[in-house]
C-alpha cells in the first residue's frame, strides 16, 4: 500500500488540489475552506519533497497517467530540473495558506473568501502541472487551468482597476496561450507527437524546416509573455498591485517562474541545446532582452510611489537576471538561472507578503502610507528590510548566492557587458529598497493617523513572512545543497533529453 | 542654550591675546637658538641646514593659507548650492554674522 | 417576451426535447460522436433559451444558483474522484481498467462516469455565466459564483 | 581545553553581532554593559586566539578562513575593538537603539573583515560595513542626511563590487581566495585595488568621506571615522605592500585635503578632511613596504584611530549641547564647556604630532622610514604636510570652537558618559605618546625604533612652533582665511552636478529627438501612425500602464523579431 501511495505521487500532486477545489466549494464557510485549503497545500508539500528526494536518488521519476505508455498517453515526470521548481511552487503555496485566512478576511467580501481559495488551489494545480507533466499539449492545459484562475484572483482584488488589470491580463495571456498552442500544433503537425522526449527525438530530422522554426518562435513568445519577459511584460504591474495580497505574493513567487521553467523546459529539453543557441539566435536575442529588463525594470522602479508595483517592477529586472542566467547555456549559467530563479522566487514571495501585512493594517501599500511603519509594526518591518537586503543581494542572504553564481558564469561566458549590466542593476536596487526603508524607520508618522496603526499583523501572516525570510537566511548561510541541486539540474537539461 | 546678543571682541580682548603670542615668539627664539646645541641626522643633505624645520614650518604655512585664500572664490559656494538642505534650515542663511 | 405568443409555445414544447438530446449526447459520447463537454453546453443551452423568453428570475426558480454551485463542484469531484479511485484500486490515476473485473468493462464504466462528471461541470458553468451576464446591474444574488 | 577557539564560532565579530542582538532585544538599563563590556571581552577573546589560520568554514563551494590571526590583523582588531568600546561608552546617553545596533553591526563587520583569510570572506564583511554604517547616517532623520546616506551607501557597495568582481577574477586566473599579497599585475588585482583605493579615500575617489561624515549623528560620525577608511589601509597592507604607486597617491592625499580644510567651514566636515588627509601617511607608508614602513603605518593606524575619534568626540559634544558645529557661529565655548576644551586641545596636539603625544612615535617612523629609502621628494612633502596639519586640525579646530570670539552660548558641560569617554581616550592617547613602548610590542615586525632622538624632538617642535608663529602673524594680519557660511566645490561636484545634467541634457535631446520623429509619422496622418505616437508618446516612458494595444503590439514586434531572425 504504501509502495502505492510512492508510485501515484506524482499524479497525486496534481490531483489533491484539483480535488480539493470543488471540496472548498462545497464547504462554503470560511473556516472550513481554509481548513482543506492548508490540508492540500500541506500534502502536497510534502509529497513535493519526497519526489525531490526520489528524483535526487533515482534520477528521474516517470509516470503514465491511465496506465498508458508513454508516447501514446499523458507522461509525468520528474527530474533533477523540475524537482526544484516543484519544491518551490509547493513550498510557497503551504506557506500562503498559513498566510491567506487572515489577509483574505480583511481584503475580500465574506461570502466571497471560499472562492479564493477554490481558484488558489485551481492555479496551484495548474502550476504544478506545468511543471511535472511531460506532454506538450497537456503543459498548455495546465497553463490555462493556472491562468484562467489568475485572472478570476487578480479580478477579486480590492480596488475597481483589479478588473481592469485581470482584463489586460487576461488578453495578453490569451494571446500568450494561444501562441503555445500555435507553436505545440506545429511541431505535432511534423512529427506528429505530442510527449516531449518523443518530441525530442523526433524533432531533429525535420529541424530545418521553417515550420519548427516557426514553432520555437511561436512558444518562447508565447511563454515569455506568461513569464513577463522584458517587453512582454507589460501586463505585470498592474496585476501584482491591484490583486488582493495574497494572490500578489503567491503569484509573484511562482507562476512567472513556472513559466520560465516552460521555457527552458521547451527550449532544452525538446528543442535541444544545439538547435536553439547552435542553429539559432536565441540565446543573443534573450540575453539582449534581459539586459535591457535589468537596468529599465530597476529605472523604472525607482520611480514607483507603490510598494507593490516597485516590487512589480523589481520582478521584471529579476526575470531579466534569470533568463541571462538560462541564456546563457552553459551548465554554470543554467545552474546560476535556476538558482535565481529558486531565490527570487523566495525573495518576492517574502516581500510581498510584508507589503501585504502593512497593507492589513493600513489598508494602503503607497510609499508615503507606509512612514514610521518600523515602530508601529517593527516585526513585518524588519522582515520587508531583510527581504530588501536580499532583493539587493546582500552577503549572508539567498540573494547573495544568486548574484554570485550568475557574475561567476558570467565571466566565465565572457559576458562583460552583462557584468556590468548586472553590478548597475543591484546598485539601482539598493535606491528602490532603500526608499521603503527609509520611509519605514526614518520617516515620522502623520499625525492624523491614529488608532488603527499599531500593533502587529496576524500570527499566520507574520509566520509565513518570517518562514520565507528564514529560508532566504538559511540559503545565504549555507547554499551548498541547493547549489548542488542546481548544478545537477543543469547537468542533466545540458545532457539532453528528459 | 541661550544666546544674548553680546559682542565681545576677538580673541577674549587684544590685550589678553598679547600673552600667549609672547610666549609663542619666546618659544621659537629659543628653538632657534637650539640650532647651535645638538648634534643633526640628516638623512639628505639639504634637512642639516641651519634653521630647515622651522623654514618649512614657517613657509609652508603662509603658502598654503594663500593658496586656500585664492581658492576660495573659485570654489566656495552658497551653503545650499545642491538644494539639498532641510527646509527650515536653509533659511537660517541670511541671519548669523560672519567674521570680520 | 411575453407577448410573443408563438415563442413562447415554441420554446416549452422544445426545452423538453433538448434536454433528452443532451442525455442522449452525453450517454453515446463514448463510442459516438459526443462526450460531456458538448452535452453539458447542449443541455445549458436548454437552459439558456428558458431564461431568455422566460426572464432570468424563473430560470433562476428553475435551477437555484446554489445548486449551480455544488453542480460545478460536483462534476469535477466524480471526475477526480474516479480518477482516486482507480488509484485506490491499485491502478494508476484514471487507468480505467482496474474499476472492474474486466478491463473493458472497466474503460467503459470509467469512461461514462468521468464524461457525466464532464458534463455536469461544463452544464453548470455555462449556466452559471448566463446568470452572472444576464443579471448584472439587477440582481445580485450573493451565492453565485462569479 | 581551548579547542573552540579555533573555530569561526569563537570570533570576535561575532560576539559584536551578537551584542548587537542584545541591543536590540533588551530592555536600555543593560545596553551599558553590551555597549562597553561586550567589546572588552572580545578583546581579550582575540588575544586568546592562537595565530595562524583557523575558523575554517564551507560556504557556496568555496572554503573560507574566517580567523586569521596574525600581527597585523592582531593590532587592527585590537584597535576596532577597542575603540568600539570606547564609542559604546560615548554614546550611551544615546536613546536611539538603531544607532547602537548599528554600531555594533559596523564594528562587528570591520573587526570580521580585518581577521578574514580570504577575499570571500573579506568581501562578506566588507559589505556589511557598507549596509550597517550607512544607518548611522539615516538616523539624523533629515531629507539631507537620507541624500547624502543613498549616496553614500552607492559608493560603498560600488567598492564592495568591485571587490567581488576582482575576487571572481582573481579566483579564475590564480585558482585560489586566499587574502595575501596580490599586486597589479592582474585585473583582479586593479580591481581590488581600486575597491579598497575607494575606502581608502584616494585622491579624486575620496569625496564620500567628507560628504558623508559630517552628515550622520553625534554618535554616528564618531563610530563612521573610526572604521571603514581604517579597514582599507589594512587591507592595502595586507593585500598591496610595496606597491610603489602607492607612494604618489599617499603623497597627494597628504596635501590636497588640507588646502580644503583650511576653507572649510563645518568643523566636523574640517575634520573629515583632515582624516583623508592622515590616510595618505599611511597609504604611503604602506608604498614603501619595508618592515618600519609597515610597522608605521600600523602604529599611525592606531594613533590616528585614537586622537580622530577624540577630535570627533569634542565636536559631537558641542554639536549635542550647541546644535551648530559651524566655525561661523562658534567661539569662546572655553567658559561653558572647559572639560571639552582641554580633551579637544589634547587631541588636537596628538593630532600635530607634538613629542609625547601618540602621532609623534608614529608619524615619525613613517619620516625615517622615508628618509632611510632617500625618497627626497616624498618626505618633503610629508614634513610640509605635517607642519600644514599643526594648523588645521591643529589650531584651527580648537580656536574657532572654544575661544576666537564669544558668540554668547552658556550650555552645560558635555553628558558624563561623553566626558568620560572622551577622557578615556585623550589619556590613551598620551600614553601611546609617552609609553611607546607598548604599542611597539604590539606592532606586526620587531621595532627597534626611537622616536625620542634630541634631533627629532628639537626638530619637530621647531616645525610646529614655526607652523603656529605663522599662523598667529597671519591672523593678526587679518588673512587667515574668515569662516563664512558655504560650502566649497569638490569631485562631488561631478556626480551632484554635473552628471544629473548630462542625463538631463540626453533625456531633452532624446525627447526632441523623438518629437521630431513622431512629427514625420503623424504627418502622414495615417491612422497607424497615430496610433504609433499614442502608443509611445510622451508621458512617463516606461512607468505608465500601456494600453493593451500598445502590449499586443508589442508581441508582434517581438514575434517579427525572431522570425526574422530565424530565416
Amino acid at each position: 500500500m504504501i509502495t502505492h501511495f510512492f508510485n501515484q505521487m506524482p499524479a497525486l500532486v496534481v490531483v489533491v488540489p484539483m480535488l480539493a477545489a470543488p471540496l472548498v466549494v462545497l464547504a462554503h464557510r470560511q473556516w472550513a475552506a481554509w481548513l482543506i485549503f492548508v490540508g492540500a497545500c500541506w500534502a502536497i508539500f510534502g509529497m513535493a519533497f519526497l519526489l525531490f528526494v526520489e528524483a535526487k536518488i533515482a534520477g528521474q521519476v516517470s509516470y503514465a497517467v491511465g496506465g498508458w505508455a508513454p508516447p501514446f498517453g499523458i507522461q509525468l515526470v520528474i527530474d533533477p530540473f523540475n524537482a526544484l521548481v516543484l519544491l518551490l511552487v509547493t513550498g510557497v503555496a503551504a506557506l500562503t495558506s498559513l498566510y491567506a485566512r487572515a489577509s483574505i478576511a480583511a481584503e475580500i467580501v465574506a461570502e466571497r473568501g471560499y472562492l479564493v481559495y477554490a481558484l488558489l488551489l485551481l492555479c496551484i494545480a495548474g502550476l504544478v502541472g506545468i511543471t511535472i507533466t511531460g506532454d506538450a499539449f497537456n503543459l498548455f492545459v495546465f497553463l490555462e487551468i493556472s491562468s484562467l484562475s489568475s485572472y478570476a484572483l487578480i479580478a477579486m482584488g480590492p480596488k475597481r482597476r483589479a478588473l481592469l488589470s485581470a482584463f489586460q491580463y487576461l488578453i495578453m495571456g490569451t494571446v500568450g496561450g494561444t501562441f503555445l498552442l500555435i507553436g505545440i500544433g506545429l511541431v505535432f503537425m511534423m512529427t506528429g507527437t505530442l510527449n516531449m522526449a518523443d518530441l525530442a527525438s523526433r524533432l531533429p530530422p525535420v529541424a530545418d524546416t521553417h515550420t519548427v522554426q516557426a514553432a520555437l518562435a511561436f512558444i518562447v513568445v508565447g511563454l515569455s509573455l506568461k513569464a513577463a519577459l522584458f517587453p512582454l511584460h507589460v501586463w505585470l504591474p498592474n496585476a501584482y498591485t491591484y490583486a488582493p495580497s495574497v494572490v500578489s505574493a503567491f503569484i509573484s513567487a511562482t507562476a512567472t517562474k513556472v513559466a520560465v521553467y516552460a521555457v527552458f523546459r521547451f527550449v532544452f529539453t525538446v528543442f535541444g541545446v544545439d538547435y536553439a543557441f547552435g542553429t539559432l539566435p536565441l540565446g543573443e536575442v534573450l540575453l539582449v532582452l534581459s539586459a535591457i529588463a535589468m537596468i529599465a525594470a530597476s529605472l523604472a522602479a525607482i520611480f514607483q510611489t507603490d510598494v507593490k508595483r516597485l516590487l512589480a517592477w523589481s520582478s521584471i529586472a529579476q526575470m531579466g537576471y534569470i533568463v541571462a542566467g538560462f541564456a546563457l547555456a552553459t551548465p554554470d549559467g543554467i545552474s546560476a538561472g535556476l538558482v535565481h530563479l529558486l531565490n527570487h522566487g523566495l525573495i518576492k514571495g517574502a516581500l510581498f507578503m510584508a507589503v501585504g501585512a502593512l497593507f492589513w493594517r493600513l489598508r494602503g501599500s503607497s510609499i508615503n502610507d507606509l512612514a514610521g511603519m518600523g515602530r508601529a509594526m517593527p516585526v513585518t518591518s524588519a522582515a520587508f528590510v531583510v527581504g530588501g537586503l536580499s532583493l539587493i543581494g546582500v552577503p549572508a542572504t539567498a540573494g547573495f548566492i544568486s548574484k554570485w553564481v550568475l557574475l561567476s558564469a558570467l565571466f566565465e561566458a565572457h559576458r562583460y557587458l552583462l557584468v556590468a549590466m548586472l553590478l548597475l542593476a543591484s546598485l539601482l536596487s539598493i535606491i528602490y529598497v532603500g526608499r521603503v526603508i527609509e520611509a519605514l524607520y526614518f520617516r515620522a508618522r502623520p499625525d492624523d493617523v491614529t488608532e488603527h496603526a499599531h500593533g502587529e499583523a496576524p500570527l499566520g501572516m507574520q509566520l509565513a513572512t518570517w518562514a520565507l525570510i528564514a529560508a532566504n537566511i538559511a540559503i545565504g548561510l549555507h547554499a551548498t545543497p541547493e547549489l548542488g541541486a542546481a548544478q545537477r539540474a543543469a547537468a542533466g537539461l545540458m545532457g539532453g533529453g528528459t | 542654550m541661550s544666546r544674548p546678543p553680546v559682542n565681545t571682541p576677538r580673541l577674549l580682548s587684544e590685550r589678553a591675546a598679547r600673552i600667549p603670542a609672547a610666549a609663542l615668539l619666546a618659544v621659537c627664539l629659543m628653538l632657534v637658538g637650539a640650532e647651535f646645541a645638538y648634534e643633526k641626522h640628516p638623512y639628505f643633505g639639504f634637512d642639516g641646514f641651519f634653521g630647515f624645520y622651522a623654514l618649512v614650518g614657517f613657509a609652508t604655512v603662509i603658502v598654503a593659507v594663500l593658496l586656500a585664500r585664492l581658492l576660495r572664490p573659485m570654489i566656495g559656494r552658497h551653503e545650499n548650492h545642491y538644494g539639498e538642505a532641510d527646509p527650515g534650515i536653509a533659511e537660517l542663511d541670511s541671519e548669523g554674522p560672519t567674521d570680520e | 417576451m411575453r407577448e410573443h405568443t408563438v415563442l413562447r409555445i415554441v420554446t416549452q414544447l422544445v426545452v423538453a426535447p433538448i434536454l433528452i438530446f443532451a442525455l442522449y449526447v452525453q450517454f453515446h459520447g463514448e463510442y459516438s460522436p459526443g462526450g460531456g463537454f458538448q452535452a453539458g453546453v447542449i443541455f445549458a443551452s436548454a437552459i439558456v433559451l428558458y431564461g431568455l423568453i422566460f426572464g432570468v428570475e424563473a430560470a433562476r426558480r428553475a435551477i437555484p444558483p446554489t445548486a449551480l454551485r455544488i453542480g460545478a463542484a460536483l462534476g469535477l469531484l466524480v471526475f477526480g474522484g474516479t480518477g482516486v479511485a482507480t488509484m485506490l484500486l491499485g491502478g494508476n490515476f484514471l487507468e480505467y481498467d482496474v474499476l472492474l473485473p474486466k478491463p473493458e468493462k472497466g474503460q467503459h464504466y470509467g469512461l461514462i462516469i468521468i464524461e457525466l462528471g464532464v458534463g455536469i461541470t461544463v452544464a453548470s458553468v455555462m449556466i452559471a455565466i448566463f446568470y452572472v451576464f444576464a443579471g448584472r446591474g439587477r440582481h445580485r444574488d450573493e451565492d453565485e459564483p462569479a | 581545553m581551548s579547542d573552540w577557539l579555533g573555530q569561526a564560532i569563537a570570533s570576535p565579530a561575532l560576539a559584536l553581532f551578537f551584542a548587537a542582538l542584545l541591543v536590540a532585544v533588551t530592555p536600555r538599563l543593560l545596553h551599558g554593559l553590551w555597549l562597553v563590556g561586550v567589546p572588552a571581552a572580545a578583546l581579550a577573546l582575540l588575544f586568546a586566539l592562537p595565530e595562524g589560520m583557523h575558523g575554517t568554514v564551507s560556504m557556496f563551494g568555496h572554503e573560507l578562513s574566517t580567523l586569521r590571526v596574525d600581527g597585523l590583523s592582531r593590532l587592527w582588531g585590537a584597535i576596532f575593538l577597542l575603540s568600539a568600546a570606547l564609542t559604546g561608552l560615548y554614546g550611551l546617553n544615546v536613546k536611539d537603539r538603531l544607532q547602537h545596533v548599528a554600531s555594533l553591526l559596523y564594528a562587528g563587520s570591520a573587526v570580521g573583515a580585518v581577521l578574514a583569510g580570504d577575499l570571500v570572506t573579506l568581501f562578506l564583511f566588507w559589505e556589511g560595513t557598507a549596509i550597517s554604517s550607512v544607518f548611522l547616517i539615516w538616523a539624523r532623520r533629515t531629507v539631507r542626511a537620507h541624500i547624502v546616506g543613498v549616496r553614500y551607501l552607492i559608493i560603498q557597495v560600488i567598492s564592495g563590487l568591485l571587490l567581488m568582481v576582482g575576487t571572481i577574477i582573481h579566483q579564475r586566473a590564480t585558482g585560489s581566495i586566499a587574502f595575501n599579497t596580490l599586486g597589479l599585475d592582474s585585473a583582479g588585482g586593479w580591481l581590488i585595488f581600486l575597491s579598497f583605493g575607494i575606502k581608502a579615500g584616494f585622491p579624486l575617489l575620496h569625496n564620500w568621506i567628507q560628504d558623508a561624515y559630517p552628515e550622520a549623528t553625534v554618535y554616528g560620525t564618531v563610530v563612521l571615522s573610526i572604521f571603514t577608511t581604517k579597514l582599507a589601509i589594512y587591507a592595502l597592507a595586507r593585500g598591496f605592500a610595496g606597491t610603489d604607486l602607492l607612494i604618489p597617491i599617499g603623497a597627494v592625499m597628504t596635501i590636497f585635503p588640507l588646502i580644503f580644510a583650511l576653507i572649510e567651514n563645518d568643523l566636523r566636515r574640517v575634520l573629515a578632511y583632515c582624516l583623508n588627509n592622515q590616510l595618505g601617511f599611511m597609504v604611503v607608508a604602506i608604498g614603501i613596504g619595508t618592515p618600519l614602513a609597515l610597522n608605521g603605518a600600523a602604529a599611525h593606524a592606531v594613533a590616528h584611530i585614537l586622537y580622530k575619534g577624540l577630535l570627533f568626540m569634542t565636536m559631537g559634544a558641542v554639536l549635542y549641547r550647541v546644535g551648530t558645529v559651524k566655525a561661523s557661529q562658534l567661539g569662546g565655548l572655553y567658559r561653558s564647556m572647559p572639560a571639552t576644551t582641554v580633551f579637544c586641545i589634547v587631541g588636537a596636539m596628538a593630532s600635530s604630532a607634538v613629542p609625547l603625544f601618540s602621532a609623534f612615535v608614529s608619524k615619525s617612523m613613517i619620516q625615517g622610514a622615508l628618509g632611510y629609502e632617500h625618497m627626497a621628494v616624498v618626505w618633503v612633502v610629508l614634513l610640509v604636510a605635517a607642519g600644514l596639519g599643526a594648523i588645521v586640525p591643529g589650531i584651527k579646530v580648537p580656536f574657532f570652537a572654544f575661544f576666537h570670539r564669544d558668540r554668547g552660548y552658556r550650555v552645560k558641560e558635555a553628558p558624563f558618559n561623553m566626558q568620560l569617554a572622551m577622557g578615556a581616550t585623550a589619556l590613551l592617547c598620551i600614553a601611546v605618546g609617552v609609553f611607546p613602548g607598548a604599542l611597539y610590542a604590539l606592532l606586526p615586525y620587531e621595532a627597534t625604533y626611537n622616536a625620542y632622538t634630541l634631533s627629532h624632538v628639537i626638530n619637530q617642535l621647531q616645525l610646529l612652533a614655526f607652523a603656529a608663529l605663522a599662523f598667529v602673524l597671519l591672523y593678526a594680519a587679518r588673512l587667515f582665511p574668515a569662516n563664512v557660511r558655504g560650502l566649497n566645490l569638490d569631485t562631488d561636484w561631478a556626480y551632484r552636478r554635473a552628471l544629473p545634467a548630462l542625463v538631463e541634457r540626453f533625456r531633452q535631446s532624446s525627447v526632441s529627438l523623438r518629437a521630431r520623429v513622431m512629427h514625420v509619422f503623424s504627418r502622414n496622418g495615417s491612422r497607424a501612425a497615430d496610433w504609433l505616437a499614442s502608443a509611445f508618446g510622451l508621458g512617463g516612458a516606461m512607468a505608465r500602464t500601456w494600453t493593451t494595444g500598445v502590449m499586443l503590439l508589442w508581441v508582434i514586434v517581438l514575434l517579427a523579431l525572431y522570425l526574422v531572425i530565424y530565416y
